[in-house]
């Protein structure tokens, strides 16, 4: 396998205004997405998220995920990116921007992107709390094993 | 033959590791190598039936045959966003 | 009637960066939508557009489509901005941002207000073409009269 | 009784002015009033029927009785965002 720079993954801040940029002259409608690292999950409180990616996998899979999206929704144009390392609340971990002629396109590549992105993509996160314990976040710990191993 | 494991997450901290370099026979598909994995370490078992896999960084399905130099994972639940 | 400052309406660049810092800390999802000017409408060349408010009215009509929201996505926040004046290609001419604890509410809410604001908001457009020629937008132009009359 | 009477976009045009104060019978109704401005000025016809009207700034049916010193718009179709 060849080594690629990462694309879609960053450890450094992500910046929303350069990502929103991206509307060609041809482009009526950006909807956005911006995943935040908030202060509460479960009912406990958060103090910092640190995330995990099986880095070439992640890229690959992002990849495969915006083609998708640009058979389905030919004439948006979507941007990803995910922070990996850790967050403090308040940070931006995922980034969606998804510009388009005409709004239902934008709206619903955006959205069909960062649910994706959610469902498939390599990516783990490790929660911990302001008494110093920390565990990894399971989404699929309260659904039915059926719908957690059927949402691939 | 041999392959290259890796380890992420709470598969990472029950196995102690984040990598190996594993023999496995010719022929073996991904259910037996999770098979193997679970004997030796009954913790991978949290998730209960096989988590999802990957073989050379693409989702793949438990009947896959391994071949000597595959970069193999099991994937905890993922959590990103 | 109590004269008001404008609150939704602007005439200056719209700061997308700043909308966005509107998420609280127990927002875990933002989304937005930008509306820009685009450089063609039906077929034809776009070179600019003149955005015109009944600016009071238009302030209030903002104020009831975010009272509704309000109280069909409690959890959510939307924030609502809208240029008028003579704006150029590329332009922003509608924001909106919409927080919430999880991204569906954020979603959502979005997508209504841009609709709602679409539909009843008194603002009216002036398209310019590169040919010095320009025209009223009329969006229930291709509409059953039936539709169009309805869609308030 | 007078109301305030305001034009925006394509009635503006049709109209030639902004805005106007207007004298109006008392007990007339909104739809009343679209009718007179009509005869006047049949350009406002373009849309058809009688376009949405707002009373002081806010949605109103044609069935809306006018008041002194109403502020009176009719709208053409609105094209915001």
């Amino acid at each position: 396998m060849i080594a690629r720079l990462p694309v879609h993954l960053t450890d450094s801040p992500i910046d929303a205004a350069a990502l929103l940029a991206a509307a060609r002259p041809s482009d009526g409608g950006v909807c956005s997405f911006f995943g935040v690292v908030r202060n509460h999950h479960l009912g406990r409180a958060t103090a910092r998220i640190g995330y995990e990616a099986y880095a070439p996998m992640a890229e690959a899979e992002i990849d495969r995920i915006l083609q998708g999206l640009a058979s389905e929704w030919p004439d948006a144009q979507v941007v990803v990116r995910h922070r990996v390392g850790l967050l403090e609340v308040g940070d931006v971990a995922v980034a969606i921007v998804a510009c388009a002629p005409h709004r239902s396109e934008a709206f619903e590549a955006c959205r069909a992107a960062i649910d994706r992105i959610k469902t498939t993509v390599p990516i783990w996160k490790r929660e911990f709390h302001p008494d110093g314990t920390s565990e990894w976040v399971d989404p699929t710990a309260g659904l039915p094993r059926e719908r957690a191993m059927t949402d691939l | 033959m041999r392959i290259r494991l890796l380890y992420f997450a709470t598969f990472r901290d029950v196995a102690g590791r984040d990598f190996e370099e594993r023999q496995v026979t010719g022929g073996a598909r991904v259910s037996d190598l999770w098979r193997e994995l679970t004997g030796e370490m009954p913790g991978l078992l949290r998730t209960g039936s096989m988590p999802p896999a990957a073989v050379n960084r693409q989702y793949t399905g438990p009947e896959t045959v391994l071949a000597e130099g595959d970069e193999v994972a099991f994937l905890p639940p993922v959590a990103g966003g």
